[in-house]
């Protein structure tokens, strides 16, 4: 079967010794109940961890991806949720924590965590995906080098216009500047009407409190926006009438094209899929049924198709699509798949409910050029050799 | 519009050590000013390790030249070829940097580095003072590099008798 | 505000000194990029795991509840997943592990977890709860006490069906039973009409493989019936004509009557609700707005509809349910209150899509007595006191 | 029906380490027998210790006695007043015990401490031995004890005007 699990699952014995014997594990008691008050994966699921780039300078500023080739479903676990920091991941004491909202507001408030937990609440599904995942350099050896920058969680919060309001915005208002409170300072502009659709500040991540990693005790939450925006650690809303022009938004996450020019507040995340399994540094185990398997958003809306295509993009057809189908966030598709052996190359490309289809990298590169940088959403193809061995097509 | 009446009202006061965002056009400059003389000294001290002597770059980003790049196959983005705005240089340090101290420097402090950097990149001479005013009134030379976002702007591609995609191995500077 | 988080949150400093100063994380670098591959939470909600019962004899077998008091949204993340477990959690290595169907079946067939793995998958968003949650000793001091045996989760898998198809059904099949691999070697008998209907075979929870506390590497899923039937760590499927009458579905998990005669398979989990904040142990804040919020679930398909009572159970108000609700899931409500700040008690029951509502404990004990043991679905009520005290309305 | 062709064939060979379960009637039940006496010793070396030294139990559960109690306010559920199946208890303790040790007990020994807790809860005589066909033919006490779910059991309430919740505490028994 395709090896998709952090184990390296192999037969365990020759088929002439079938003959099954008691494991020991069926012989003897386990751990005691309530020695895991709060649990951990599998010793055996240890390789299944999030991996920095080796070739980065500095650990201070760098990322860190979700393994998308050992994931099923759409939910991913708090502790393998991709990460992006500017400088480190700081510990903050929620006692001492505030949210200041001041600015272009009738009354410049402070929060506790305790007040903001006390605002009417709302529990979202909603991917999240830094605008640099994969950047151009498309060769990553797995889905995790390639597209590894998207998560998707259930997040719960408040609603970002119940805080607007609750501050009272001044008819001037047209941005609001969120800033972090760690090290970084990390900055960003958000066009008010974000702010007032379906923007929260959230406190809580698949059912608990925010991993540090994600911004605990508080973060900015702009769904279908580059996650960069989803501003950590929230400790400031300056309401404005213009954005702040801060580093974050001008010499980085500005998108760079061939004149030289560059584009600036490339918010949306553009639809995007990712064949999963069989993917990059996979094998493939023999001839016969498979099912291809992957994931699939967009920062406009629903996923409302995926295809697949098994001969080098000529032709496509209709993959399943796992529901409910929610809108930003990761949906899962799935395409039975009869494999005769023969080397082949299999892509997926989405659809979202707006009607845009996600593109072809020389499509994109021809319009974009390819030091862009940020939002490649392009489709990325594997090649399976006859000996099962799955690469990226690109390479 | 309901209100609920959670969270304590703040004054300018209150809040003005959190206060710090400068925008684009120089507002929220704070008092204070600084040479690049005492900016380069203080670069030596604090900065050169990560940035490199004179701004080429090391574990921490390259924060000098470039001019003239970015139309080419290998755009080289630093404050002077790149950023748009100076003030933002001035909010970016005082946040950011240095990085194992944010928020460490004086205002004077940011101002002067700042104009170390602005003279690195040929923007100040080298008898710089600059202060709150002289600091907004630098014009970048990338000032009108950015264009708004056009997306979507890739031509799209349906059904199964459009160009296929290619999987071979595109080019790639770097 | 309700307190509801595992660090102990206070208001930090009195009115008169409200200057904001710059703390520290935001004047130093954080841990670095990449020194947690697989995340954890933050040391300040160290308070927030899975609780043993002190009285328990032996903790070979026992259980652990989920802390749903500390708990927003539908999904519980994989740590805090409530534990029933009879001898212990076994540390199966999963190359070594197999499972069997065999029996009234045209083809008796050994599977690995590749094997498993191969075949079309599918995820769903199920609750499971334990048929002993809470049992009839209703005193519990918090929502965990309660009711913490009940998690959910997006589970990914196999459908059972599709296994019992490989292997061929004969046509005197009518029960199929399964075993656990651990040293409780765990048994119990299953309809075949519920493994042909939306029973599964599960390998992933929330995206990543079980947990060993959950079953890993595959358990049995029978979406709505009572936990223990939902065998972990599963080696085992005999297809037969009648069920197999085990200890646990004989001497265990049958439910007593006050005549002295038991119901037997008894699997459907009733539906059923609790309010989790302000739940017991917690505080309210002081009058004015607050958000009264819980969940509820049904064992029989989409919860219609939850209402909350402010006054002892003499009206109910229709609470918001959290959208998408999904068919045997968790299901978020949220109900806006004005505290006045004088005692009250507060209560909700759910109403599932066949009609039923949950009932009062009193309803429930006029017709099965107190010596009934599983299936308790009755409303909980809390008490608050005029000083905001939280306590269980039954103590 | 689609097949996938995954899987290894097994026989029942191939299985009978693992054809374990026991049916209700006794089908399945393995050759070997045992006796009441040579329960008792084993039962005092591997069992006295969690389930007390006649069954009254102690870290684990009570095995004997509680005849009669059933309808009563404090039901105690043993082999004897609850249990419905005698083979049951074979394959109970064949699987699951001794705890610490389970599936550590050949069929004989499983034969021999069966009948030894069947004895202490008067359904064996003393000088009883059991085998596979002798087990299955016990009646249990509670055999017709089970009756099927008859849910939903409790009256629906509802509406705003329904009897009220009520909130003081309930007697309840231990
Ligand atoms: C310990 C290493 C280190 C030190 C010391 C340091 N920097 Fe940096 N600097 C960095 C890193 C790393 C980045 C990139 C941060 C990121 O990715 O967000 C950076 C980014 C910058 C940038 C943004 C460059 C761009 O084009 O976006 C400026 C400006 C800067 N530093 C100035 C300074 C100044 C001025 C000092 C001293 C007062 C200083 N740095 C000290 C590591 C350092
Ligand atoms: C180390 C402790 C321990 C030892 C030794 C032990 N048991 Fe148990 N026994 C338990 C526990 C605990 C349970 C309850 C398990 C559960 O909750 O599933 C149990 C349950 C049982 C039951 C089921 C009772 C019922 O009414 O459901 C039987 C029968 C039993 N044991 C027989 C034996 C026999 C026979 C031996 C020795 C061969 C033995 N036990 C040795 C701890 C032990
Ligand atoms: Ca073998
Ligand atoms: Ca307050
Ligand atoms: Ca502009
Ligand atoms: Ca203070
Ligand atoms: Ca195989
Ligand atoms: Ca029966
Ligand atoms: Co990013
Ligand atoms: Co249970």
């Amino acid at each position: 079967a395709t090896a998709q699990t952090g184990a390296t699952i192999k037969e365990a014995a020759a088929a002439t010794d079938k003959a099954l014997t008691i494991p020991p594990w069926s012989k003897q008691p386990g751990a005691l109940v309530g020695s895991r008050p709060y649990g951990k994966p599998s010793e055996f699921e240890s390789g299944v961890i999030r991996h920095l780039r080796k070739t980065d300078k500095q650990y201070f500023s760098s990322s860190t991806r979700t393994p998308l080739q050992e994931l099923d479903g759409i939910i991913t676990p708090n502790g393998l949720f991709y990460e992006r920091h500017h400088n480190g991941i700081p510990d903050i004491n929620p006692v001492e924590h505030r949210l200041v909202v001041h600015g272009l507001v009738d009354n410049a408030l402070s929060f506790t965590l305790n007040d903001i937990r006390r605002f009417p609440s709302q529990s979202r599904i909603y991917f999240l995906e830094c605008s640099g995942n994969p950047g151009y350099a498309v060769y990553g050896k797995t889905a995790a080098e390639v597209n590894g920058l998207v998560s998707c969680a259930e997040w719960t919060g408040v609603s970002l216009k119940t805080i607007l309001q609750e501050a009272g915005l001044k008819p001037e208002a047209k941005w609001v500047i969120a800033e972090g409170a760690d090290g970084a300072g990390m900055t960003r502009s958000i066009p008010l009407e974000k702010c007032l659709d379906d923007a929260m500040l959230v406190y809580s991540q698949n059912g608990e409190r925010l991993r540090p990693e994600q911004g605990y005790p508080l973060r900015l939450l702009l769904p279908g926006f580059e996650g960069n925006m989803s501003i950590k650690w929230l400790r400031r809303l300056q309401v404005a009438d213009q954005p702040v022009h801060s580093r974050e938004e001008t010499s980085k996450y500005t998108d760079i094209l061939p004149d030289g020019k560059a584009r600036e507040f490339t918010f949306v995340m553009e639809a995007k899929s990712i064949i999963t399994s069989p993917s990059g540094g996979q094998q493939v185990d023999g001839k016969g049924f498979h099912e291809i398997r992957g994931i699939a958003w967009s920062g406009k809306g629903r996923i409302s198709k995926v295809e697949i295509s098994l001969d080098e993009g000529k032709t496509w057809q209709p993959a399943q699509l796992q529901t409910p189908v929610l809108s930003k966030a990761l949906t899962r598709f799935r395409f039975p798949w009869e494999w005769n052996g023969e080397p082949v190359v299999i892509q997926s490309r989405a659809t979202d409910e707006t009607g845009y289809t996600q593109p072809t990298l020389e499509s994109l590169v021809a319009v974009r050029g390819v030091n862009n940088t940020y939002h490649n959403n392009a489709i990325t193809p594997w090649r399976i050799a006859s000996d099962g061995k799955v690469t990226h097509a690109r390479a | 519009e309901q209100k609920f009446g959670f969270g304590q009202p703040v004054t300018q006061e209150d809040i003005a050590a959190w206060d710090i965002n400068v925008f684009s056009d120089g507002r929220n400059l704070p008092d204070g000013s600084g040479t690049v003389a005492q900016g380069a000294s203080l670069y030596a001290q604090q900065c050169a390790s990560c940035h490199g002597a004179k701004g080429e770059g090391a574990s921490g980003d390259k924060l000098a030249g470039g001019a003239g790049t970015l139309a080419s196959s290998k755009p080289v983005k630093t404050i002077g070829s790149y950023w748009p705005y100076a003030p933002t240089l001035f909010d970016y340090i005082r946040r950011a940097m240095p990085l194992t101290a944010p928020q460490s420097l004086s205002n004077e402090q940011v101002y002067a580095v700042t104009a170390y950097l602005l003279h690195l990149n040929g923007l100040v001479a080298q008898d710089a003072h600059l202060d709150a005013k002289s600091l907004a009134a630098i014009r970048m030379p990338n000032r009108d590099g950015f264009v708004p976002d056009p997306r979507p702007d890739v031509q799209q591609q349906s059904g199964s008798s459009e160009k296929q995609a290619n999987d071979k191995p595109l080019a790639q500077p770097q």
